[in-house]
């Protein structure tokens, strides 16, 4: 019997049937495509996104910088008297992040101690696409301080 | 439909003479039409309408950002191609290079002058065919064959052995399909008892006849089947094989030249729709014969245009469904059960012609 | 375990020697740029028409030199390169590092991490899974599978975001435990994948599994015996597709393996449609394994105590190997008192099951030599390093 | 969206926070919150296949030890074939899983070479080693395990440790002239100038590329200034 039946399924293409039979039903299931510019897809609140430095929160203690695998996080203080308080503080003079290098694997935000941490990458950033690499994948301190969302480029900004 | 019957035409085959009139001013002017307003955009289009198709299998929407639904994404891909570089391999045999694409997309053009779009006009008028020739189902078959040449060449002359492999493989492709795909035209032409292809579309309507399809199923099914591997379409789309061949014959083809295979590649698919519609389908007959007077009210032509749309999109379907064959297998499918079933098909049908009908 | 519905004809050579007559062999150079070989693999290939006479694979055109950046870092700092090896199962890589990492220091992993690290390797076997059958199915022909397949590989990256707020390159594990708890919500939405999952199986078994054309073009291609394949060394659905049950969830535990039920599939006629079909049944398998891992969640923490900078004991070496989606991967460390490893060598499963490639391809095909490319799943980011 | 930038950081702690040490470990708690006890190497002489091994071939097997339960066996160079053999064909450890080099250059002989062996009979895995120079080539062990070949072809490509009888002694990862072996501990990690060696027709000797300007994988050092950025 089973056979038989194998043998009629065999006939009657059955098998590749049922495939256009898939194939078919799918053409009126939702489609998954984001239509980029105009929508966007929203990173989860744990994405890995573009860096952003809090430094009245930074400690200057660089093991964000020691803990960088790849070691593209450059960090210059010096200590100096506030003249408010009166005490020795630690001033960032240079706090640049290689983004160019930079693969976005969290270990500086993990390394740092201060809490809420002071760097952090939850920035749901992920368009860092540039037409310059140095200009703007190499960010220092003040950009990382005063990241916004980096605007997708518009016609404007081309030309 | 009536064929256009426009004064101005009267007046022309007027002055113009008969002779003049029906084999000089009518075809020029169906050739232009049909090329231009019926065949070159129908390609165009069916290459969105195939991108679109499968974009919606595939949990997708195709093209959408050229126009509205992208419907002018076909002119871009045509200016794209248009002003792209058409490269010319130093090693390759330069002659047969150029030649290969003519050949592909000619003849595939050509099989269109002897396809009935619609009814033998009324004296007066044009018909919806460029010319009815008493062999023209001979004439297909040779025309379809021509076009392989141009793979066979086109793959030799890259000079590239992925291309080499791409042509051998069209040619034993040819060869294996072509016998199946005549022999099955065959049933056919039996029941019609003509080669015409205006004749034979008429001989499926009028009381006690039906579409060929349904005494000829096994052919229409072999024929339809060799057609795709004849057209190169996915599941027998063997010569381009992109993830084994990178790109077959056309792999050193770029630009102008490119685009003139593909051209070909969907006018074949176009040639070999429009004859299946042509024999087995009934042409530009309504369906269901006489039962529903209505139906006949809607023009011939684009019965027939609808029932080739059928196919097209059947041709899309195949190409988001299946996997695609290995050559050697491909010719076992020929050789073993397309011929075998296409020889037992001829012998039914001659046995069954001859003992039911013989005066027929 | 299904079985082919067909017997084979084993003797592949026999059944068309009339049809391939000897002639003149051509090299031919396959990659490593070409559509199909995975990225950057090259194959020197003697031809005899499209016959393969013999294949020599030419590799190294991804070396990035991993193993002398692991001797660089200090071992928390390595996690992150082991996702760079195989780039679509970057979790059972950072698994099999940190594994070897706490081998190597005496780490015990809690409880709830070693659950969640369960979940994360199982949902990474399905996307890799996935990914490879979306890949063999385009070489082969079939276009279609491979959006359905990276439409529900999305979702299980969107998972992985979710976690770790990466979708590839994932860094999701550390030696001692795991960086983050689950977020709220996260097993919910992770039990309402695997409940969907296996309509979806079906869907991707419906195209293929019992398509004539499917069947033609891997039933019987690319056999490869149980003693050539434990003598080539392949391993994961590799070799369980030749036949041999061997799986080393079941043979050596780790992790959360141990509490779970799940069967090892196993082919038998060792050709590529069993090994498609033991991949399939190992995607049912995983989800089966995370359904029940999500149900025995344990409660505490995620992280072992451990020191802010890990040294490893003076002198001392071991070999961690866990089961990849593509067969054993595994790491062998050696300590010199330094935090940094002393050397790291991976065990890669792509490049020992890339030495059987030759052994596999020889005799058929071009044709079949795409889809034994395919089924060899191989990665080469992975065979490079 | 822009306000979400702003906002702190989520406040994503992580569960399991180290607690403040104690003086006297609370026996009570679990394994994973106490310190850990790093694995010790152990004699292993008195395990069966040590015992069986060391009958067969004496003096051939160096040591047996085992480190966090891998037992592992010194085995003399020249020996080490037919060790794989016995071990492949008496002991069912018929599945080879790795071979890998190791630079000790501090050691004479400097090179090791690693196999790491399994058996699906006993569920075990053991290895061998087996100490190298540069000019003393190991056997092979290719005629035991087809598996061998391309491992033995790695670690010759990394180290240059040669073997002798490999069927295809040649390159895996990098190409043929390729000057130096890149795993060893005195190969510069920003890489060394190959522009001769690998294109003589185009530069002269210790001419072309030259190694860490830039190209390599990490600048010799932070760029002094903060990068000048066009305005």
């Amino acid at each position: 019997m089973s056979a038989v039946k194998r043998f009629l399924d065999k006939i009657m293409l059955l098998d590749l049937f049922a495939g256009l039979g898939i194939t078919a039903k799918n053409m009126f299931k939702k489609k998954v495509t984001v239509q980029y510019p105009e929508e966007r897809w929203e990173p989860a609140h744990r994405f890995r996104g573009m860096f952003r430095l809090d430094e009245d929160r930074c400690i200057k203690c660089t093991i964000c910088a020691r803990d960088c695998p790849i070691d593209i996080i450059y960090i210059d203080w010096h200590q100096e008297v506030n003249p408010e308080t009166t005490k020795k503080e630690k001033v960032l003079d240079r706090f640049d992040i290689d983004v160019q290098r930079c693969m976005f694997c969290g270990l500086c935000e993990e390394g740092c101690p201060t809490e809420p941490k002071s760097i952090w990458l939850t920035t749901k950033t992920y368009e860092l696409a540039s037409y310059d690499r140095w200009s703007n994948l190499y960010v220092d301190m003040d950009e990382l301080q005063e990241w916004k969302v980096r605007p997708a480029y518009t016609d404007q900004e081309i030309s | 439909m009536a064929a256009p019957e426009i004064a101005a035409l009267e007046s022309i085959r007027q002055t113009l003479g008969d002779t003049l009139f029906y084999y000089g001013f009518s075809p020029l002017v169906k050739i232009a039409v049909l090329l231009f307003l019926g065949i070159l955009p129908l390609i165009t289009y069916l290459v969105l309408a195939e991108r679109k198709i499968l974009g919606y299998m595939q949990a997708r929407v195709g093209p959408n950002r050229v126009g509205p639904w992208g419907i002018l994404q076909p002119i871009a891909d045509v200016m794209k191609l248009l002003v792209k570089e058409d490269t010319l391999p130093k090693q390759a045999v330069k002659w047969a290079f150029i030649l290969a694409p003519c050949l592909v997309v000619g003849p595939a053009f050509i099989i269109f002058s002897v396809i009935p779009f619609g009814p033998v006009a009324k004296p007066g008028a044009m018909s919806w065919f460029i010319t009815d020739v008493n062999t023209a189902l001979l004439f297909v078959i040779a025309m379809a064959t021509i076009g392989v040449y141009g793979l066979i060449i086109g793959g030799w002359s890259s000079n590239n052995k992925f291309s080499l492999m791409g042509g051998l493989r069209s040619a034993a492709q040819m060869i294996s399909y072509e016998v199946p795909q005549g022999l099955a035209l065959v049933g056919p032409l039996m029941l019609a008892g003509s080669m015409s292809l205006v004749k034979i579309v008429e001989a499926q309507s009028g009381p006690g006849k039906m579409w060929f399809v349904f005494p000829q199923i096994l052919a229409f099914f072999i024929y339809f089947v060799a057609g795709v591997a004849e057209s190169n379409r996915n599941p027998f789309d063997l010569p381009e094989a992109e993830s084994e061949l990178v790109a077959g014959f056309h792999t050193e083809y770029s630009g102008m030249r490119f685009a003139l295979f593909f051209l070909g590649e969907y006018a074949n698919m176009i040639v070999i729709s429009a004859v299946a519609t042509t024999l087995f389908f009934g042409g530009w007959l309504p369906p269901f014969g006489d039962t529903f007077p209505v139906l006949a009210v809607v023009p011939g032509p684009i019965w027939f245009a609808l029932k080739v749309f059928v196919f097209l999109f059947s041709y899309i379907w195949f190409r988001g469904t299946f996997p695609r064959y290995r050559f050697d297998q491909l010719m076992d499918l020929g050789w073993k059960w397309m011929i075998p079933l296409a020889l037992f098909n001829l012998v039914l049908t001659g046995a069954i012609k001859l003992i039911f009908f013989p005066h027929n | 375990m299904s079985q082919p519905s067909q017997p084979v004809n084993l003797s592949f050579d026999d059944s068309h020697d009339g049809l391939f007559a000897k002639g003149e062999e051509m090299e031919l150079n396959f990659g490593p740029q070409h559509p199909s070989t995975h990225g950057v693999l090259r194959l020197k290939l003697k031809v005899d028409g499209e016959r393969i006479i013999d294949c020599y694979p030419i590799i190294g055109y991804l070396h990035r030199g991993t193993e002398k950046l692991f001797e660089l870092h200090p071992f928390f700092q390595n996690v992150p390169h082991t996702d760079r090896m195989d780039y679509v199962a970057a979790a059972t890589n950072n698994l099999a590092y940190v594994g070897a990492v706490e081998k190597l220091v005496g780490l015990v992993v809690p409880p709830r991490a070693r659950y969640i690290r369960t979940i994360l390797c199982e949902l990474q076997r399905i996307s890799s899974h996935l990914l490879w059958l979306a890949t063999h199915a385009i070489d082969i022909g079939a276009m279609t599978p491979f959006f359905y397949m990276f439409r529900e590989r999305e979702l299980i990256l969107d998972l992985f975001e979710q976690y770790c707020g990466a979708r590839l390159t994932l860094n999701c594990m550390r030696p001692g435990g795991l960086p983050h708890d689950l977020p709220v919500g996260w097993t919910d939405k992770c039990r309402e994948l695997v409940e969907m999952f296996p309509a979806k199986f079906d869907e991707y078994e419906g195209l293929l599994t019992n398509n004539r054309i499917w069947k033609k073009r891997t039933v019987g291609i690319g056999i490869l015996p149980p003693e050539v394949a434990i003598d080539y060394g392949v391993t994961g659905p590799m070799l369980r597709g030749s036949g041999i049950a061997w799986d080393l969830r079941k043979a050596m535990p780790y992790e959360a393996y141990g509490e779970v039920e799940f069967d090892v599939p196993v082919g038998k006629n060792c050709d590529t449609y069993d090994r498609y079909v033991v991949r399939m049944e190992e995607m049912r398998q995983a989800n089966r394994i995370i359904a029940q891992c999500l149900t025995k969640l344990p409660e505490g923490p995620v992280m072992a105590k451990r020191p802010r900078v890990m040294k490893a004991g003076k002198d001392s070496e071991v070999y961690y190997g866990i089961e990849g989606p593509k067969g054993e991967i595994g790491f062998y460390i050696v300590g010199d008192g330094t935090p940094n490893p002393y050397r790291c060598h991976v065990r890669a499963p792509s490049f020992i099951n890339l030495q059987s490639l030759p052994e596999l391809a020889k005799g058929y095909l071009l044709a079949d030599l795409v889809a034994l490319i395919g089924t060899t799943d191989i990665v080469l980011g992975e065979v490079d390093r | 969206m822009s306000d979400e930038q702003d906002a702190k950081p989520p406040g994503e702690k992580p569960a399991a926070k180290p607690k403040p040490a104690h003086h006297e470990e609370d026996p009570n708690k679990p394994v994973w919150e106490k310190d850990p006890t790093a694995p010790e190497w152990q004699d292993g002489s008195s395990d069966p296949l040590a015992q069986a091994l060391k009958e067969e071939f004496g003096d051939a097997i160096e040591s047996a030890r085992s480190f966090a339960g891998d037992l592992t066996f010194q085995v003399r160079r020249d020996a080490i074939a037919q060790v794989c053999a016995s071990l492949k064909t008496k002991h069912a450890f018929t599945y080879l899983v790795d071979v890998c080099g190791a630079d000790y250059p501090k050691r004479e002989p400097r090179f090791d070479v690693v196999y790491h062996l399994y058996s699906f009979a006993a569920n075990r895995r053991i290895r061998l080693k087996v100490m190298t120079g540069e000019d003393t080539p190991v056997p092979t062990v290719c005629g035991v395990w087809v598996a061998a070949n391309w491992p033995e072809r790695e670690a010759y490509d990394m180290y240059g440790v040669r073997f002798e009888g490999h069927p295809d002694m040649t390159r895996i990862l990098l190409w043929e002239g390729f000057n130096g072996y890149p795993l060893r501990k005195d190969f510069p990690v920003e890489g060394i100038d190959t522009g001769s060696a690998i294109y003589p027709e185009y530069y002269e000797p210790s001419a072309g590329p030259v190694a860490g300007t830039g190209t390599g994988w990490k600048p010799a050092k932070p760029p002094a200034e903060p990068v000048e950025k066009p305005s």
